[in-house]
């Protein structure tokens, strides 16, 4: 192995970890929930993202995995973390945790899916 | 399912995008490409998806996959940049973010479009899609830092909706 | 020839019980069949037995123990066979008249043979454990006789009263003769009998007696058991003139003979029977004069009766105790007869109650003259066969060889005896047969039937033929019955009406005198009709079963209190007592601690958040879905734990069945409340968390002494070396699952598939009641709801690779089911289970099945190849263009698995997910308003 | 190591057994599977602690307990989860049958909670005896 | 040092800060306050431990972690979805 | 390669796999019925041979997966297995004589259930693994829930949740204790443990003891004793009879186990030799009082009976823990007239039950309660307390005269004792529940009129097959009465190969793979 790719790697690790941090300090730091919300579905996904492709390279050229099948993590994550997300939203919009604008175009109510009830005073 | 005929290729081969990611992923778990892991890949290529594809509830078609390199390049490159952008926003005095929710109209109707915009708006930091309305007109975004939205739409539009509205016609 | 005379009367129970709706008539030719048989054949072995000899029979039934179904017929034996039958045989024929229509004849006529079976049983017995299980019969069958009356309140008292008093006596009894088996070796009577001294030498003695006397006293009611004696007198006069003058009541007594020669002879024994029995005497006669009820005056007497004859056998001289053999037959005949008298009377008058009865002579004549006579036999008058028997009583009591307060007590006993007895037999003749007429009849009394009368006639002419004649009517059977009990030690006796002027004649005389003095003397200074006496006796047992039922009742109800918390605190305890307990005896040698490995940081940063989870866990138990989420993390924690100590499948099932786990309990807690309440019992609160201290500190200490030591050589290392040759497999954790300990995985499945149909069972048809719904209808996800469809077909294809890779690599057939079922579960989730169960006609209870014989096939593949269940197979076909395929037949059974787990899971997940609502109970529904939900719980605030 | 694991069995346990002891059904299962947990750690760890020694084996690594760890209580533990997860199956279904069935998701059905309640209102009344008693001081 | 050796350290720092990520995480997870911010904080320790898993494949020069880590990444938000479809409608199956 | 000791547990399992196929067919319920007897007619042929084969000595050892004992699991079957299943199997005939009157077809899955049950109850009975054993432990324990709770609810779901978590937690300590064990002896084979633990360092005994212990609890509270039965009163109580009698074996279970285990892992010579011996006796003594008081205090023929059940387990109890091989013999006797008799009472009481007004839960029987179920009850209630003349008798007979002399005096006590507690209440408990009870005259008056006014004469005469359920669980009792000599002769041989378990052991040791080279 090579100097080169080893310091590519250490840079996909320190890249990795680094959005991994950021991801879970924003969760912790930030004030509100749809903050918060922001930091670890991409954050995170992108360090995870990035220590993967260390992990393809290290096992690549140390030998012991040739296949680059961390890329099918990848893929998984990236399909999922926006489910996650996207419900999540939809659990705490529902819980009334931000005001959102009304939907231009339809009235005053916002008719989105599922919650198709009255939310004129949302609380919190 | 479907009580008309349906032509062959149809029912047996419902989705070969579909057909195509199993193999590749079949061949990439496993340890080696061999002829036999191809042979099994293939198997499950054409087994799965039949099976698969009864949860399909739309149907919905799918265009040219040409302009998906271009797309998976500018998204990288979104993702990355606004990563960065995010994190100093993170790591910065939190009296900085005004945080913010829009609606954002859609055009695309193609539901996978949609689900991939949606996927889209919500790795791309700064911006979490947080409902559909139920006409599927608007999109309600959340954006950490929110100073214009007619500029976030904008870009949203411009850069992703189009696009994919070539794919997901 | 034994063994039919014993079997008759059960045969004929048995054949009365067929016998549905034959004629009384009928019924009971059947039922005199076994007592009239019996006396034949008893007849016919006579002469042997006169003779001397005793025929014996001898079967084996239980002799590990030396249990025999002996039969011997030696005197003592066929004196009372003969007494049994006899009276038997009347008795039958009184009943045939004496039962109503409404009275189920058969089942008197069965339970009555079926007694006279098990008496003829404890008479017959060679052996003491046959005794005594005839013994118990007896009672048995006795409580069916005395409930026979279900109806009556007093009869199934008397029945149950009774059983419980000779049941008990009967354990006793039991105890005794194994306790004499131990002494002697045998349960064999003839053996028994001749080791008296091994016996009254042995340090056991008195315990035996003790409980030899326990039976013997319940069964004859001898005080201060004898109350339930008159209790039974709710029984059918019938039975009350075979059970309780002759035969049931005898039981105890004859055992008394019938151990005479093993048990009698120390000063224990005298002392114990001779005052039990003088005091037995004494109090019955004395109640006797005071009843009401004729029945319940001749109970009384029979008391006395009783008393006497265990008097007689406590004075244990040889006369003494032919008088008391004497005595019995006596006893049996007049009493049984005066029982048949007062039932006539009953029959006829409609009442047994002396205060109503009198002047019957006048309608009566013939029953008034026979109970009569049979009366003053009961007194002792001369010319009777009570007379003779007294008289000889008196003769022992004066020559008695003790000191002297016994001897003036047994004296002044046999003296008040007499008066006593003359007494209440004067009792029982005046206020019924004589003075003032009957009062407040319901009917007028006549004559019974003639079939009647004659039971009684014929015990009557005994008396008479007895009482004038004994050299020549009962000489000889005393004779035999006194050799059968004393053996060689019998004495020669004659028997005569007239011995002269002596002591005994005197003291008859002036018996008789007391007794008319103490009767007209009683009458005139008493009413007699206006005493009502309660045994006390019967009141402290009553209140002794009370107070015993109440304790029970309390007992039980402050133990099994039906509290699922306090078994499950006894269990928890009790395990920390088996665990501690090594620790705190002191029996062994001190527990040697080693030093633990190094930890690295990252560990206990691991093991913080895990610890801070579980803690956290119970800190937000009561807001059931906060406790939830953070159980995910300790889960997660637990699967990272397995990662790091080398278990990659563990963590992989750990991590999927928490998935799978926390959509269970999600679906529910939608029908659970989603808080608990608080308890506020502090004390409780911190008894608990001492109980869970100690057991966590108790496993936590066990868990690292075990955890530093380390077996040898166990048995994974084998596993571990032959697993790649022998097994073909690289994962030996798979390998061990369906190749090494298959049947383990094999009884897993099925548990898991059991499971599954019972959640089935219970929620199929079953409609629940939400605990809170949300308004609205069900939410559309559309964007999940695609991209979780793209999903899907990866996720089979994990599935797939997870399966086939099992053998070698993390994965196998568990793991890969559910990788399968997981996504199909979110889809359920997000598109809802109609629209996916639509799709996909899966039959999952079929599924399983499938699974389960496709496990079983995989299993007994290998025993067409002669090797046992789950041998696997390994074969590495080589194929054109794929190369070598590597085959084992483990796959099939791991196939099983698969399809097992898939069906199970998605069985569950599916009943859970498609419960319909409650249509019944819909007002308690609460609706969750949007607005008054709480952020922090997402319950109301 | 030991140690940590020891006390995290022992935690797990206590938690268990604390929750298994309250009266709801709800408390009762999550007290099991708290309960499952310890378990499952202990007979894992009952063949010893080794870090990154999986028990898949690699060729020209020799096949002894000092480049493996001990597989065979993973297999138990497999299983043992399996176990558990099928009795939490039937166990929650039970619990919400009964709370269906019983109208209370006491342990003890009505039973129980009417004695619950009971107590709470006793204690409720002594509390509030023990205010007036101090007001009217 | 050789290349590898480096890497070697990278790894192991890298685990540490993942460590630290999910410390954050876990703080999140038992404070909230509110309840989709312990799911999304539960969410987050899914993902750390992705993550941590692959590190320490690297660490341990193996592939035997993949499924494991495959698997979390396939289906590890289903703990996220049911529990704010819970959240959403109390149903999770509708 | 013989394969007799596997089909008592293949064929239910195969069994109950069948039936998920047939569950809906438009037979209805008869291909349900003819796989359940032809299965329960094979176990039994089966273990007819099973018990043949063991009654001349044999120890036959089955090899799973053909690995030696050791790696792999093996199927042991000795007398006490062979007797065990043959009785599993005798119960359920009657259980499953009964519940095709009508039981299993208000039970969703019942025969599968009852299949997995004897499945269960066999795979318990015939392995030589302590895990093995468990695993057939969850496989019956998970079946009786769901024979349980089928069909059922209100206050039986609640003694089904009592029931499950009990067990659960039970079996929780099952495995605590089998982890410790196997991280300190390193096996999992009930024959090598004996030998592990005469290996077992001095130091280490005392945590060898704290598991062993562990395990004893859990066989203990399966077997209801102590102060972990209270869970048995209420769920045996309100379970639907079939199934209520079928458990009359599973507290045996539990006294199986703690028999085997005691006898062969924990040794009788080895530094563990009856350890918990003491205690049992204490426990098994007290529990028996206790349990006679219930009788005593029971008002309903079915909690009569569980209290029944649970003295004749503590009276198992102290048979098992003098270790005696006359009391175990005794014991092993006493277990089966025990297992036999309480199951009889327990259909029994169903069938009264079915005569009071709606089978709502009053045993009250009517006055007209024939004859035939009464005579029955007479001769099940006789038996049960102990009098003669049949195996209750017998079995109790047995076991005072095995009494070593120095227990005499607290033994005898307690049994005797018992016994006339238990007399007491069975004829207060039957005397009002046949006897009618004259308090309630009206009552009874109604329960006329209303059978008079019923078209449904039905009512009056006992549903056959129930009764024939009965009817042959009696005949059992008799034929064991009769037959004492025999049984008995049996029951001593199996103490004694249980009492020297060196050969069962060396029959282990010796049990080779067919193919594979030690």
């Amino acid at each position: 192995m090579s100097w080169i790719i080893a310091i590519a790697l250490v840079f996909a690790l320190a890249v990795g970890c680094f959005f991994l941090l950021v991801g879970s300090f924003s969760l912790l730091k930030l004030s509100d929930f749809f903050k918060r919300l922001h930091g670890p579905t991409k954050a995170s996904t992108l360090g995870v993202g990035c220590v993967l492709i260390a992990s393809v390279g290290y096992h690549a050229f140390a030998g012991t995995d040739p296949q680059p099948r961390e890329l099918l993590i990848t893929a998984f994550l990236f399909i999922t973390a926006p489910i996650s997300a996207h419900l999540m939203a939809k659990a705490a919009l529902s819980l009334h945790m931000a005001e959102q604008p009304p939907m231009p175009g339809a009235g005053s109510t916002p008719g989105t899916d599922g919650d198709d009830h009255d939310q004129e005073q949302p609380s919190t | 399912m479907n009580p008309t005929r349906t032509p062959w290729r149809k029912r047996w081969l419902p989705s070969p995008p579909l057909s195509v990611t199993v193999f590749c992923f079949w061949l990439l778990m496993n340890d080696a490409v061999t002829v036999g892991h191809a042979l099994m890949a293939l198997v499950l290529a054409l087994a799965i998806p039949p099976f698969a594809a009864r949860l399909d509830r739309e149907f919905a078609r799918i265009g040219r996959l040409g302009g998906v390199p271009r797309m998976a390049g500018v998204l990288a490159l979104d993702i990355v940049r606004s990563n960065i952008v995010v994190a100093l926003q993170v790591l910065g005095p939190e009296r900085n973010i005004t945080p913010g929710f829009i609606w954002v109209p859609l055009d695309i109707a193609n539901i996978h479009g949609i689900a991939a915009l949606t996927s889209i708006i919500t790795l791309t930091p700064g911006t979490v899609s947080s409902s559909l309305s139920a006409d599927r007109r608007h999109l309600l975004v959340h954006v950490l830092n929110l100073k214009d939205p007619d500029e976030v739409i904008r870009q949203i539009k411009a850069r992703y909706e189009a696009p994919l509205m070539e794919i997901f016609p | 020839m034994l063994l039919l005379l014993l079997a008759l009367p059960f045969l004929m129970a048995l054949a009365l019980t067929t016998m549905r709706g034959a004629s009384d008539r009928a019924l009971a030719w059947v039922a005199a069949l076994a007592p009239l048989v019996g006396l034949g054949l008893l007849a016919w072995l006579t002469p042997a037995v006169l003779d001397g000899q005793v025929p014996s029979l001898r079967l084996p039934w239980l002799p590990e123990i030396g249990l025999f179904l002996h039969l011997r017929l030696d005197g003592l034996a066929w004196m009372f066979a003969g007494l049994v039958l006899g009276i038997g045989a009347l008795v039958v024929m009184y009943a045939r008249y004496y039962l109503s229509a409404e009275d189920c004849a058969p089942r008197f006529f069965a339970c009555l043979l079926l007694f006279m079976g098990s008496m003829l049983g404890v008479v017959l017995a060679g052996n003491l454990l046959l005794l005594v299980v005839s013994w118990e019969l007896t009672s048995i069958s006795s409580f069916l006789l005395i409930g026979y009356w279900t109806h009556r309140q007093d009869a199934r008292q008397g029945a149950q009263l009774a059983l419980a008093i000779t049941g008990a006596g009967g354990l006793a009894l039991l105890g005794g003769v194994l306790l004499i088996g131990r002494v002697v070796g045998s349960y064999d009577l003839d053996v028994v009998l001749a080791s008296g001294d091994a016996i009254r030498a042995s340090g056991h003695y008195p315990a035996i007696l003790m409980l030899v006397l326990a039976g013997i006293f319940t069964k004859s009611a001898q005080f201060p058991f004898h109350f339930w004696l008159p209790q039974a007198m709710a029984a059918p006069t019938p039975v009350s003139a075979y059970l309780h003058s002759a035969t049931m009541v005898k039981c105890g007594v004859f055992l008394l003979a019938r151990l005479h020669p093993a048990l009698a002879g120390t000063e224990l024994f005298f002392d114990v029977v001779t005052t039990i029995g003088a005091i037995t005497l004494l109090v019955g006669a004395w109640y006797a004069i005071f009843q009401h009820d004729l029945k319940g005056l001749l109970a009384y007497s029979t008391i006395s009766h009783l008393g006497l004859i265990t008097l007689l056998f406590g004075l244990s001289t040889p006369m003494a105790v032919v008088a008391g053999l004497f005595h019995i037959i006596n006893h049996a005949t007049f009493k049984a007869s005066l029982f048949m008298a007062a039932g006539i009377i009953d029959h006829e008058c409609g009442t047994r109650d002396m205060r109503q009865l009198g002047n019957l002579r006048r309608f009566l004549p013939w029953t008034s003259a026979l109970a009569i006579v049979a009366s003053l036999a009961m007194a002792g008058i001369p010319l009777l066969n009570g007379f003779l028997s007294k008289e000889m009583f008196f003769a022992e009591a004066l020559q008695i060889e003790a000191h002297d307060g016994m001897q003036w007590f047994v004296g002044i006993t046999a003296v008040l005896a007499g008066v006593l007895g003359v007494a209440y037999s004067l009792r029982f003749v005046h206020d019924t047969f004589f003075g003032k007429g009957p009062r407040n009849l319901p009917t007028m009394p006549h004559e019974p039937p003639v079939w009647m009368r004659i039971p009684v006639a014929v015990l009557v002419a005994l008396c008479l033929g007895v009482g004038m004649l004994p050299a020549l009517t009962v000489q000889t059977a005393l004779r035999a019955a006194a050799e059968g009990t004393l053996g060689p030690a019998a004495p020669t006796f004659d028997l005569a009406v007239w011995h002269g002027i002596n002591q005994p004649l005197l003291m008859s005389i002036g018996g008789m005198l007391g007794g008319f003095v103490l009767y007209f003397g009683l009458r005139r200074l008493l009413d007699l009709h206006a005493i009502v006496r309660h045994s006390l006796a019967r009141s402290v047992f009553g209140w002794n079963m009370q107070a015993l039922s109440t304790l029970a009742d309390r007992f039980t109800d402050t133990i099994a209190n039906g509290s699922l918390q306090r078994s499950l605190l006894w269990l928890v305890l009790a395990a920390i007592a088996a665990g501690a307990a090594p620790f705190l005896s002191g029996n062994h040698a001190p527990l040697a601690w080693h030093a633990p490995q190094p930890m690295p940081l990252l560990g206990w940063l691991c093991w913080l958040i895990l610890i801070a989870c579980t803690a956290f866990t119970i800190r937000l138990y009561r807001q059931r879905l906060l406790a939830l989420v953070v159980l995910g993390g300790a889960g997660l924690m637990m699967s990272l734990a397995f990662v790091f100590l080398s278990a990659p499948d563990l963590a992989l099932t750990q991590l999927l069945v928490e998935m799978v786990s926390l959509a269970l309990l999600l679906l529910g807690l939608h029908y659970l409340p989603p808080r608990s309440p608080p308890e506020r019992t502090p004390r409780r609160r911190l008894r608990d968390i001492a109980v869970a201290s100690a057991a966590g500190l108790g496993i936590g200490l066990l868990a690292y002494a075990v955890m530093t030591r380390g077996a040898p050589d166990p048995a994974g290392a084998e596993m571990l070396a032959r697993s790649l040759p022998e097994a073909y497999g690289r994962n030996v954790v798979n390998v061990i699952l369906v190749d090494f300990r298959g049947f383990d995985t094999f009884g897993e499945i099925t548990v898991f598939a059991i499971a599954a149909l019972i959640v089935h069972a219970l929620l199929r048809r079953t409609r629940l009641l939400p605990e809170r719904v949300m308004p609205g209808p069900p939410v559309q996800l559309p964007v999940p709801a695609d991209l979780a469809q793209l999903m899907f077909p990866l996720t089979l294809t994990v599935s797939v690779f997870l399966f086939l890779r099992g053998h070698n690599a993390p994965g196998g057939g568990f793991i890969a089911g559910l990788v399968l079922a997981v996504p199909l579960l979110i889809q359920y989730v997000i598109q809802g289970a109609a629209s996916v169960e639509s799709r996909f006609g899966f039959d999952y209870v079929r599924c399983i099945g499938v699974g389960l014989v496709v496990a079983a096939i995989g299993g007994i593949a290998p025993l067409v190849f002669g090797l046992p269940f789950l041998t696997s197979g390994h074969a590495e076909p080589w194929l054109p263009l794929v190369g070598e395929l590597p085959l084992a037949s483990a796959m099939v059974f791991d196939t099983g698995v698969y399809l097992v787990v898939f069906g199970g899971a998605m069985l569950i997940l599916s009943m859970l997910g498609t419960i319909k609502p409650s249509r019944t109970r819909s007002s308690r529904m609460g609706v969750l308003q949007p607005g008054t939900r709480s952020t922090r719980t997402g319950e109301l605030r | 190591m030991e140690f940590a694991l020891a006390s995290a069995i022992g935690l797990l346990t206590a938690a268990g057994v604390y929750l298994l002891l309250r009266a709801r059904s709800f408390d009762l299962i999550l007290g099991l599977t708290l309960l499952s947990y310890a378990t499952n750690l202990l007979i894992f760890t009952s063949g010893g602690l080794t870090p990154g020694k999986p028990p898949v084996l690699r060729d020209d690594v020799p096949t002894t307990l000092a480049h493996y760890t001990d597989p065979l209580p993973q297999a138990l533990v497999l299983t043992a989860i399996v176990i558990a997860f099928a009795m939490t199956a039937v166990s929650i279904v039970i619990a919400m049958r009964s709370r269906a069935d019983n109208g209370s998701d006491h342990v003890d059905g009505d039973a129980g909670e009417q004695a619950f309640r009971r107590d709470e209102q006793r204690r409720h009344d002594d509390a509030r005896a023990r205010e007036t008693r101090g007001g009217g001081e | 040092m050789t290349p590898l050796e480096l890497v070697g350290w990278a790894v192991i720092a890298a685990m540490h800060v993942v460590g630290v990520a999910m410390l954050l995480a876990l703080v999140r997870l038992l404070r909230g306050p509110s309840l989709p911010d312990r799911i999304l904080a539960l969410d987050t320790l899914f993902v750390s431990a992705i993550a941590q898993l692959v590190l320490f494949g690297m660490h341990l020069g193996t592939a035997v972690y993949f499924e494991a880590a495959l698997v979390i990444a396939m289906l590890g938000f289903v703990g996220t979805v049911v529990l704010s479809k819970f959240v959403l409608r109390r149903d999770i199956v509708e | 390669m013989d394969h007799l000791p596997l089909l008592p547990i293949l064929i239910p399992l195969l069994a109950a796999a069948a039936m998920l196929f047939v569950e809906h067919g438009r037979l209805g319920m008869l291909p349900q019925r003819v796989i359940a007897w032809t299965s329960l007619a094979a176990v039994l042929a089966v273990s007819l041979l099973l018990l043949r084969n063991a009654d001349q000595g044999d120890i036959s050892v089955y090899l799973l997966g053909d690995w030696p004992a050791r790696l792999g699991i093996v199927l042991v079957v000795d007398r006490l297995s062979a007797l065990m299943v043959l009785l599993g199997q005798l119960l359920a005939i009657a259980c499953l004589l009964h519940a095709c009157g009508g039981r299993d077809r208000r039970a969703t899955h019942f025969h599968a259930f009852f299949q997995f049950q004897l499945m269960g109850l066999n795979g318990a009975f015939l392995t030589g693994d302590l895990f093995n054993l468990f695993v057939f432990f969850e496989v019956l324990l998970i079946a009786s829930y769901g024979l349980l709770l089928s069909g059922g609810g209100g206050a039986r779901m609640r003694a089904g949740l009592h029931y499950v978590a009990f067990n659960i937690g039970a079996s929780t300590l099952f495995l605590l204790a089998l982890g410790l064990l196997y991280g300190l002896l390193g096996t999992l084979n009930m024959a090598e443990m004996a030998a592990r633990v005469a290996e077992v360092p001095a130091s280490d005994l005392a945590l060898v003891e704290a598991a062993a212990g562990m395990l004893l609890v859990v066989f203990c509270a399966k077997a209801a004793l102590l102060p972990m039965y209270l869970w048995l009163p209420q769920t045996y109580t309100l379970a639907p009879a079939a199934v209520a009698a079928l458990f009359a074996i599973m507290t045996k279970v539990g006294l199986y186990a703690v028999l085997r285990v005691g006898t062969l892992s924990f040794g009788l010579a080895g530094p563990l030799a009856g350890f918990a011996w003491p205690a049992l006796q204490v426990l098994g003594a007290v529990t028996l009082v206790l349990a006679a008081l219930g009788v005593l205090s029971a008002q309903r023929l079915r909690l009569l009976a569980a209290y029944l059940v649970l003295g004749s387990a503590a009276t198992l109890f102290v048979a098992f823990s003098l270790a005696t091989p006359g009391t175990i013999a005794a014991g092993l006797y006493y277990l089966v007239h025990s297992t036999l008799a309480g199951a009889a009472l327990f259909l029994l009481a169903d069938l009264v039950r079915q005569r009071g007004r709606g089978g709502a839960g009053k045993d009250m029987a009517t006055p007209r309660m024939g004859r035939m179920r009464s005579l029955l009850f007479l001769l099940v209630a006789v038996s049960l307390a102990g009098l003669p003349p049949l195996s209750g008798f017998i079995g109790k007979l047995l076991l005072l005269d095995a009494v070593p002399a120095g227990s005499i005096g607290w033994v005898w006590g307690c049994v005797l004792g018992s016994s006339f507690l238990m007399l007491v209440g069975v004829a207060r408990t039957g005397v009002h529940v046949f006897w009618g009870s004259d308090s309630e005259p009206a009552h009874a008056q109604d329960e006329v009129d209303a059978l008079n006014a019923a078209p449904a004469a039905a009512n009056l005469t006992a549903p056959p097959l129930e009764s024939a359920a009965v009817l042959l669980l009696v005949c059992y009792g008799i034929a064991m009465a009769l037959a004492a000599a025999p049984v008995l002769a049996f029951t001593r041989a199996t103490a004694d190969q249980l009492l020297a378990p060196a050969e069962y052991v060396r029959q282990i040791d010796a049990a080779l793979p067919a193919r594979r080279a030690p």
